[in-house]
C-alpha cells in the first residue's frame, strides 16, 4: 500500500522552494571554492572522465588473422538496428571461403543510440562496441563512419582481432 | 580421348537392344567401358559413353558414382578387394588388409608404384563361410590369411 | 466429393487429392520439403507424416490419396515427435551458413524449424563436408553442402524442362547434387530450380548478395516479357526492383516462368527509364515539364490535321502497352483527328509465331492479341507498307510512336527510328530511355511513359485471355500512361497528375515468415 | 538333422551342366506343370505355405495373386543381389544348381503369365554370371526357353542382369530401379511392384531359393512340403553359417530347428575354449540375441520374432567371447552408413550419424551420453523411410547397446575394449 502525502498549505507557496533551491547552490558553490578536490565535475577537455571497460562507446569492426574484415555482411545488426543507421552494401568475394563481405558498411553516428543491439546480433563477433565516446567533428560527413574508419582507425592499432576463427571453425566441422 | 574398340562399340549397340529400355543398357555398357578403359570410369569415358548411347550424361554419371564396382579413380592392374565386413572382420579381415598394403608397400586406395595393385576394404562379397576372402579383379579368393593372401598377390603374373 | 476429417476438421476435398493439399487446403501446418505441387512425387523427406485412422505406421502425406471417409491427423505427439527428429536429421550435416546465405528468410529450413523443430542438437560430430560456391552456368549457384537432397530441382529439368541437366551424384550421405562434370545449366528455364530449392543450395546469381529477402517488399503482377503472360511476384524496396519469381496460375504458367522473364524487372528500374519528357533534336535536347510537352506534342499532332485537307499524321503503335492505352491512342486518331493512319509494329515478325512448348513465345510483346484485336474491331487495315511509302515520300507531317518499354527485344529499334525521323516531328512515347532516340534528327517530343509496374490496366496474352495488371508503386514522378497522355494531347484536359515517388518503403525488416508457402 | 530337399544334389559337381541335372531328375516337374492351369500352380503354392526366403518372409502365393487381373506385360525378377552381410545361401545355389533355380523360374512364370523374366545378380558374383548364362543358352537349346515350351504354347524368356555393386539393390524395387538401368533407389509404394513394377508394368520379385523351391513344390505337392517345418512356417530353408564355428557353411534344415543345434551338431560347435556370446540369427539387419537367447531359439518365422528379431535371410552369424560388440557394432554401421542410397533423409543422415557416435566411442573420445543416444536415433529412423534400410541399421544398433550396455559404458568410460587382448579397442 502506498502512502500519499498530499501537499501541506505550506508548500503551496513557492518562496520556501527557491529559497532553498538557492541555498543549496550557494552550499556547493562555497564548499567547492574551499575544497577543490571533493568537487564532482571535470574540467573537461583538460581533465578526461576514464569509463569501466565494458562500457559501449563507438563501434569497432573486427578483423581476422589476414587483417581483412571479418564482417560477412550478413545485415543482422542492421536489421536490429532500431535507429536505422548502419548500410551495408554486399559484394561475392573472390575468395571462395569468404563468399560474402561487405564493401560499403556505414554507421551513422549520429543516428546511433548506442543500444549494442548490433553487437548482439552480429552471428561472428564482427560488430564491436568499443571504449571510445568521444564523437565530435566538424562538418555532417564526419559522423558518418566507414569501413577504414570502423575496423582501422589509428586507435585500433591494425585492427582488433575477431574471436570467431574460420579455419578454426572448419576444424570442428561446423 | 577415351575411345571404344570396335568390338565394344558393337557390344553397345547390342546391348541397347537387348533390354525393353535402351537406359537399362548402361549398366552393362558401363562395364565394358571400365574394361576398355584400365579399370576404372573417367570423365571422359562417361561423356563417350552417352554420345554414344544418346542418352544425357547425367545418367551414366548417376549410375557410375552409384554403384560401388565402378571405379572413379585409376587402379592397378589387379584390384585387390579385401572384404571387412562382420563375419570376415571377426576372421581377421581387416588385420589382413593391413598385412597386404603394408607388403605390396600400398597405400589403402590407391595404386602402388608398379601400377600393379590397389587394395580396398570393401563390403560383405557373400563369402561369409570361408572368411577371410578377398577378390581380385573378378575372382574370389577364399578361407585365406594374411600370408596367404599375400603369396597369392605375389604370384599373380 | 471425399469428406476427410484432418485433425479433427472435417472437410470435402476432390476425388484424387493428395493428403498433403487436402491438410493444406483445411489451413493445417504440414511440413514437407520434397514435395511440390508441380513435380511428381519423390516422398524422400518424410517430413510429411501423418497418421491414419485404422494405419499402425504413419504414413508420408504426399503419397496418400484421400478416400471417403479417411481420419488423419498430424498434431500427435507422435508425429509431432517424428517430424522434429525429421529435422534433426536435416540438420546435422547443414552448415551453418545462414548469415550469408541468400536464401535466409524464405528458407525452408528456418520456418519449419520455427515451427516444428525447436530441440537441442545433439550431433557432435564432424559434418560432412561438400562443395561450395559451384557455377552452374549464368544464372545458377550451387552450393552442395547446403543442400537437402530433396530431388526438386533435379525432378524439375527431368521431368518439365526434361533437359537432363541435374542429377545427383554418389550416395548415402555423400550424395550431391550437381551437372555433369558442373556443365553449365543454361537452359531458358533454370531460375525455376532456384525458386523450388527449399533451402539456399541454388541461388540465383543475379540476386545474389544484393538484398536479405527481409527487405523485399512482394506483389503480385504479369509478365510483360512475352505474350505468354505468366503471373509473377515483384519483389522490390525503396532502392528499387530486385527480383521476379513466377506465381501460380493453372491457367497460364502453372507454377513455373522462364529465365528471360526474369529480367524484365531491369527495364522498370530507373536507371533504364526515360526520366523526363525532352524537346529537341540530336545535339540539343531540352527538359520540359511533361504537361507542357504534352501539350505541344498535341497541337502539333493537331496542326497538322488542320493545315491539311488529307492526313499527314500517323500513329505507330506496339504490343507492349495495356488494352486501355492502346484503346485511348486510337480512339484520339479515329474520333478526334479522324485518321486511320494507325500502324503495328511488329519487332520480330519471323519469330512471331515461335513457341517453345512450355511457356515462352517468340512474340515478346505482352498485348500483341489485343491489339490486333483492337485494330480488328475499329477496322484499320493501313499495313506498315504504306507507312514506309508515306514516310518515304515525306508525305507525313507529325508521327506519333508509342514506343517499347523494353527495348531489348526490339532488334530493329534503330533502323525504325531512323524511318521515322523522315517525318517532320516526331512524338515519341516511351518508358524506356533508348540511346537511338537522342540521335533523332528531327524534331522529336519524348515523353515519359508508365511501365508494367506504376499502371492498371489489361493485357491480352497469346490464348486470348485477359489479364488484369494491377499498379504497384511509382518510380518516375514525371511518367504517364498513354491514356492519360492522349488526354492532354487532344486538349481535353490541361494538366496530367503529377506522379509522386512512391517507392519509399523504408529497408525494414517485412517478417517474410509469412510470405508464403515454399 | 539337416534335411536335403533342395541341395540334395548340391555336393554333385555334375549337376551344374544341363546333362547332369536331367539325368537327377531336373525339368521333369516342368512337364509336368505346364499340363497344369496356372492358377493350380498358385494354389499349390499358396498351399504349401512357403515364404519369401529372402528376408521379409512375405507369403509367395499370396505375392503372386496381387497381380491383376489383365492381360499386361508382366515380368518375373528373380532377386539374386545378395548383399546381406552374413548370407551367401543364394551364390552357393547360383554355383551350383543354375537348373534348379530356371526350371522354378520357369514354372512360376508359367504361373504368373509372364513372358519374360531377369535374373538379378550382385555383380560381384561374376562366376555366378558366367554359369547362369550358359545353363540358359542351354535350356534355350533344350527348348526349356523360347517360344512355345515344350509344345505347351507358353512362351517365355530369360536373361541375366548383373548388378554393379550396390547393398539396396537387394530391395525389390531398389533392384527394378537398378534393372531400369538407374541407381538403385528404391520407390516410393503404392504403387506395389505387382501392380506397377519394372517399367511401370506388373512385376513379381522372388528370391532365388523362394523361386527354387517352387518346383520341389510342385515335385512332391504342397502335403509333402508342409510336413516339413511347423505349421505357419512350413518347409525347409538354407542357412548360411559364419562366424567363429568350426564348420561354416550352408546347411538345409527344417524351419523351427534349434539354434542350438545347428549351431552344435551342424556347425561343430565353437572353437574350443571359447564361449559363445551372441548370435545374429538373420543376417546383419536382425537384432542380435545373447547366448541365452540363442540357446532358446528356434529356426523360424515366429520364434525370432517374438524373441524381438527375425529370420531374415537365414544367415547366422556366430559371436564367440573374443569379439568386442562395440568393435561389431562399428564394423555393422559402416556398412549400413556406406549403403544408405541416399534417396530419404533420416536413413541418409541418420546412418552416417550412427556410424559417426559408434566411430568416436571406439577411438575412446566417446561421451557417456553417446550410448543413450544410439538407440535414441535409431528408433526415429525406424518406419520413417521408403525401404528398410533405416530399420536394417537402427535394429542391430538398438540391439547391441541394449543388450551390451555394459561393453558400450566399459569402453566410454575407459577408452578401451571390455573384451581383453582385443586388437581394435
Amino acid at each position: 500500500m502506498s502512502i500519499v502525502n498530499k501537499p501541506g498549505a505550506i508548500s503551496t507557496w513557492y518562496l520556501p522552494g527557491i529559497l532553498s533551491g538557492l541555498w543549496l547552490t550557494l552550499k556547493y558553490m562555497i564548499r567547492n571554492l574551499f575544497d577543490k578536490k571533493k568537487m564532482p565535475t571535470l574540467n573537461y577537455p583538460e581533465e578526461v572522465y576514464q569509463y569501466g571497460p565494458r562500457f559501449k562507446g563507438n563501434h569497432i569492426l573486427t578483423v581476422k588473422k589476414d587483417g581483412s574484415i571479418r564482417c560477412t555482411a550478413c545485415m543482422l545488426c542492421a536489421t536490429n538496428c532500431p535507429a536505422q543507421c548502419i548500410s551495408i552494401v554486399a559484394a561475392e568475394s573472390a575468395d571462395q571461403r569468404v563468399e560474402k563481405y561487405p564493401i560499403k558498411y556505414e554507421i551513422d553516428i549520429l543516428r546511433c543510440v548506442f543500444c549494442g543491439y548490433c553487437e548482439e546480433a552480429c552471428p561472428v563477433d564482427a560488430v564491436r562496441m568499443g571504449p571510445e565516446w568521444q564523437t565530435a567533428g566538424l562538418n555532417g560527413s564526419s559522423f558518418s563512419y566507414d569501413i577504414q574508419h570502423l575496423a582501422y582507425r589509428p586507435q585500433l592499432k591494425g585492427g582488433i582481432l575477431s574471436r570467431v576463427d574460420d579455419e578454426e571453425r572448419h576444424k570442428f566441422g561446423i | 580421348m577415351f575411345e571404344l574398340s570396335r568390338e565394344g562399340i558393337e557390344f553397345v549397340k547390342k546391348e541397347m537392344t537387348r533390354y525393353e529400355t535402351k537406359r537399362s543398357a548402361v549398366i552393362p555398357c558401363l562395364f565394358r567401358v571400365q574394361k576398355e578403359n584400365g579399370g576404372w570410369v573417367s570423365p571422359e569415358s562417361i561423356a563417350y559413353l552417352a554420345q554414344l548411347m544418346d542418352v544425357p550424361e547425367r545418367w551414366v554419371q548417376e549410375v557410375a558414382t552409384f554403384y560401388t564396382m565402378f571405379n572413379k579413380q585409376p587402379v592397378g592392374k589387379y584390384h585387390v578387394q579385401v572384404c571387412c565386413n562382420i563375419s570376415c572382420a571377426m576372421a581377421g579381415g581387416r588385420e589382413m588388409t593391413d598385412k597386404i598394403c603394408q607388403s605390396l608397400g600400398v597405400e589403402e586406395g590407391a595404386v602402388s608404384k608398379d601400377r600393379r595393385y590397389t587394395v580396398s576394404r570393401v563390403e560383405c562379397l557373400g563369402s561369409c563361410g570361408t572368411a577371410p576372402m578377398m577378390q581380385v579383379n573378378d575372382d574370389y579368393y577364399e578361407n585365406l590369411s594374411a600370408d596367404k593372401a599375400v603369396k597369392i598377390l605375389r604370384e599373380l603374373e | 466429393m471425399p469428406k476427410v476429417k484432418l485433425n479433427g476438421k472435417e472437410i470435402e476435398v476432390k476425388p484424387g487429392t493428395m493428403l498433403i493439399d487436402a491438410f493444406k487446403q483445411a489451413g493445417e501446418d504440414i511440413a514437407h520439403y520434397c514435395y511440390h505441387p508441380g513435380l511428381p512425387t519423390a516422398g524422400v523427406c518424410r517430413l510429411c507424416m501423418v497418421e491414419i485412422e485404422g494405419n499402425p505406421r504413419m504414413q508420408i502425406a504426399c503419397n496418400t490419396v484421400v478416400t471417403e471417409g479417411m481420419s488423419a491427423r498430424n498434431n500427435s505427439d507422435k508425429v509431432k515427435e517424428a517430424v522434429r527428429w525429421g529435422l534433426n536429421f536435416h540438420l546435422i550435416n547443414h552448415p551453418l551458413d545462414c548469415p550469408i546465405c541468400d536464401q535466409a528468410g524464405e528458407c525452408g529450413l528456418q520456418d519449419q524449424y520455427m515451427k516444428f523443430g525447436k530441440y537441442t542438437p545433439e550431433m557432435s560430430e564432424q559434418k560432412v563436408k561438400k562443395r561450395k560456391v559451384v557455377s552452374l552456368g549464368e544464372r545458377v549457384v550451387l552450393d552442395s553442402e547446403r543442400c537437402i537432397l530433396c530431388s526438386r530441382c533435379v525432378r524439375f529439368t527431368s521431368e518439365i524442362t526434361k533437359t537432363n541437366e541435374l542429377g545427383i551424384f554418389n550416395r548415402g550421405d555423400h550424395a550431391e547434387i550437381g551437372t555433369f562434370e558442373d556443365k553449365p545449366l543454361n537452359n531458358n528455364y533454370s531460375m525455376n530450380t532456384v525458386d523450388i530449392c527449399p533451402v539456399g543450395a541454388l541461388t540465383s546469381k543475379d540476386f545474389r548478395f544484393r538484398q536479405r529477402v527481409w527487405y523485399l517488399k512482394d506483389a503480385s503482377s504479369i509478365c510483360t516479357g512475352c505474350s505468354t503472360g505468366c503471373k509473377i511476384r515483384v519483389y522490390y524496396n525503396e532502392e528499387g526492383l530486385f527480383r521476379i519469381k513466377p506465381e501460380h496460375n493453372p491457367e497460364v504458367n502453372g507454377y513455373w516462368m522462364c529465365d528471360k522473364g526474369r529480367d524484365i524487372y531491369k527495364h522498370v528500374n530507373p536507371e533504364a527509364r526515360l526520366q523526363e519528357a525532352r524537346w529537341g533534336q540530336v545535339g540539343n535536347w531540352q527538359v520540359k515539364d511533361i504537361a507542357e510537352a504534352l501539350r505541344e506534342a498535341g497541337e502539333a499532332i493537331r496542326a497538322s490535321v488542320r493545315d491539311s485537307h488529307h492526313s499527314k499524321v500517323a500513329l505507330v503503335l506496339t504490343g507492349q502497352q495495356t488494352l486501355e492505352e492502346l484503346t485511348a491512342a486510337v480512339k484520339f486518331f479515329l474520333s478526334d483527328l479522324n485518321s486511320r493512319d494507325i500502324y503495328h509494329w511488329i519487332n520480330n515478325p519471323e519469330e512471331m509465331e515461335k513457341f517453345d512448348g512450355l511457356l515462352f513465345r517468340g512474340d515478346r510483346n505482352p498485348n500483341t492479341k489485343g491489339l490486333l484485336s483492337l485494330l480488328a474491331s475499329e477496322k484499320v487495315s493501313a499495313t506498315w507498307a504504306q507507312l514506309e511509302g508515306k514516310l518515304n515520300s515525306h508525305e507525313i507531317e507529325t508521327l506519333m510512336v508509342v514506343g517499347p518499354e523494353d527495348p531489348g527485344v526490339f532488334p530493329d529499334l534503330a533502323a525504325k527510328l531512323k524511318l521515322f525521323a523522315k517525318a517532320k516531328r516526331l512524338v515519341w512515347l516511351s518508358s524506356a530511355r533508348v540511346a537511338a532516340v537522342d540521335q533523332v534528327t528531327t524534331a522529336t517530343w519524348q515523353i515519359p511513359l508508365k511501365s508494367f509496374f506504376e499502371k492498371d490496366g489489361t493485357l491480352v496474352n497469346a490464348q486470348g485471355r485477359k489479364q488484369t495488371l494491377r499498379k504497384i508503386a511509382t518510380l518516375i514522378p514525371a511518367a504517364v500512361s498513354v491514356d492519360q497522355a492522349v488526354a492532354v494531347m487532344s486538349g481535353r484536359e490541361k494538366a496530367v497528375p503529377m506522379g509522386k515517388f512512391e517507392l519509399n518503403w523504408k529497408k525494414t525488416n517485412f517478417f517474410v515468415g509469412e510470405r508464403g508457402s515454399l | 538333422m539337416e534335411t536335403k530337399l533342395l541341395s540334395q544334389h548340391y555336393d554333385k559337381p555334375e549337376y551344374v551342366s544341363l546333362k547332369g541335372y536331367l539325368n537327377l531328375g531336373g525339368y521333369e516337374v516342368l512337364k509336368r506343370a505346364l499340363k497344369m492351369e496356372p492358377k493350380a500352380i498358385i494354389d499349390e503354392v499358396k498351399a504349401s505355405g512357403l515364404r519369401g526366403r529372402g528376408g521379409a518372409g512375405f507369403p509367395t502365393g499370396t505375392k503372386w495373386t496381387f497381380l491383376p487381373e489383365n492381360g499386361e506385360p508382366r515380368y518375373l525378377l528373380c532377386n539374386a543381389d545378395e548383399g546381406e552381410p552374413g548370407t551367401f545361401k543364394d551364390r552357393i545355389m547360383l554355383e551350383r544348381a543354375p537348373h534348379q533355380l530356371i526350371e522354378g523360374m520357369i514354372i512360376s512364370a508359367f504361373a504368373v503369365k509372364s513372358a519374360k523374366s531377369y535374373i538379378y545378380v550382385r555383380g560381384e558374383y561374376q562366376m555366378c554370371i558366367r554359369k547362369l548364362e550358359k545353363a540358359i543358352r542351354e535350356a534355350y537349346d533344350a527348348g526349356f526357353l523360347g517360344k512355345n515350351i515344350l509344345g505347351s504354347g507358353f512362351t517365355h524368356d530369360m536373361d541375366v542382369y548383373s548388378g554393379a555393386g550396390a547393398y539396396i539393390c537387394g530391395e525389390e524395387t531398389g533392384m527394378i530401379s537398378s534393372l531400369e538401368g538407374k541407381k538403385g533407389q528404391p520407390k516410393l509404394k503404392p504403387p506395389f511392384p505387382a501392380v506397377q513394377g519394372y517399367l511401370a508394368k506388373p512385376t513379381i520379385v522372388n528370391n532365388v531359393e523362394t523361386l527354387a523351391a517352387v518346383s520341389l513344390i510342385l515335385r512332391d505337392g504342397a502335403a509333402a512340403y508342409r510336413k516339413f517345418g511347423t505349421e505357419k512356417s512350413p518347409g525347409t530353408k538354407l542357412f548360411s553359417v559364419s562366424g567363429n564355428v568350426k564348420k561354416p557353411g550352408v546347411y538345409e534344415v527344417p524351419l523351427g530347428y534349434p539354434l542350438a543345434d545347428l549351431i552344435q551338431v551342424e556347425c561343430g560347435g565353437l572353437d574350443p575354449g571359447r564361449r559363445l556370446k551372441a548370435v545374429i540369427p538373420g543376417g546383419s539387419s536382425a537384432p542380435v540375441l545373447t547366448a541365452e537367447e540363442a540357446m532358446k531359439a528356434t529356426m523360424d518365422y515366429e520364434c525370432l520374432q517374438g524373441m524381438g528379431t527375425m529370420l531374415g535371410s537365414g544367415a547366422v552369424i556366430v559371436i564367440d567371447d573374443s569379439n568386442c560388440m562395440v568393435d561389431l557394432l562399428k564394423v555393422i554401421m559402416h556398412f549400413y552408413h556406406h549403403e544408405s542410397c541416399g534417396q530419404c533423409t533420416p536413413c541418409r543422415e541418420g546412418t552416417g550419424w550412427l556410424h559417426k557416435i559408434v566411430h568416436s566411442i571406439v577411438s575412446g573420445e566417446g561421451r557417456l551420453q553417446d550410448v543413450d543416444l544410439i538407440p535414441r536415433v535409431s528408433r526415429q529412423m525406424m518406419g520413417r523411410t521408403i525401404c528398410a534400410l533405416s530399420d536394417a541399421a537402427a535394429m542391430p544398433a538398438i540391439s547391441f547397446v541394449e543388450k551390451f550396455r555394459d561393453e558400450f559404458e566399459f569402453f566410454v568410460r575407459e577408452g578401451r575394449s571390455k573384451v581383453k587382448g582385443h586388437l581394435h579397442a
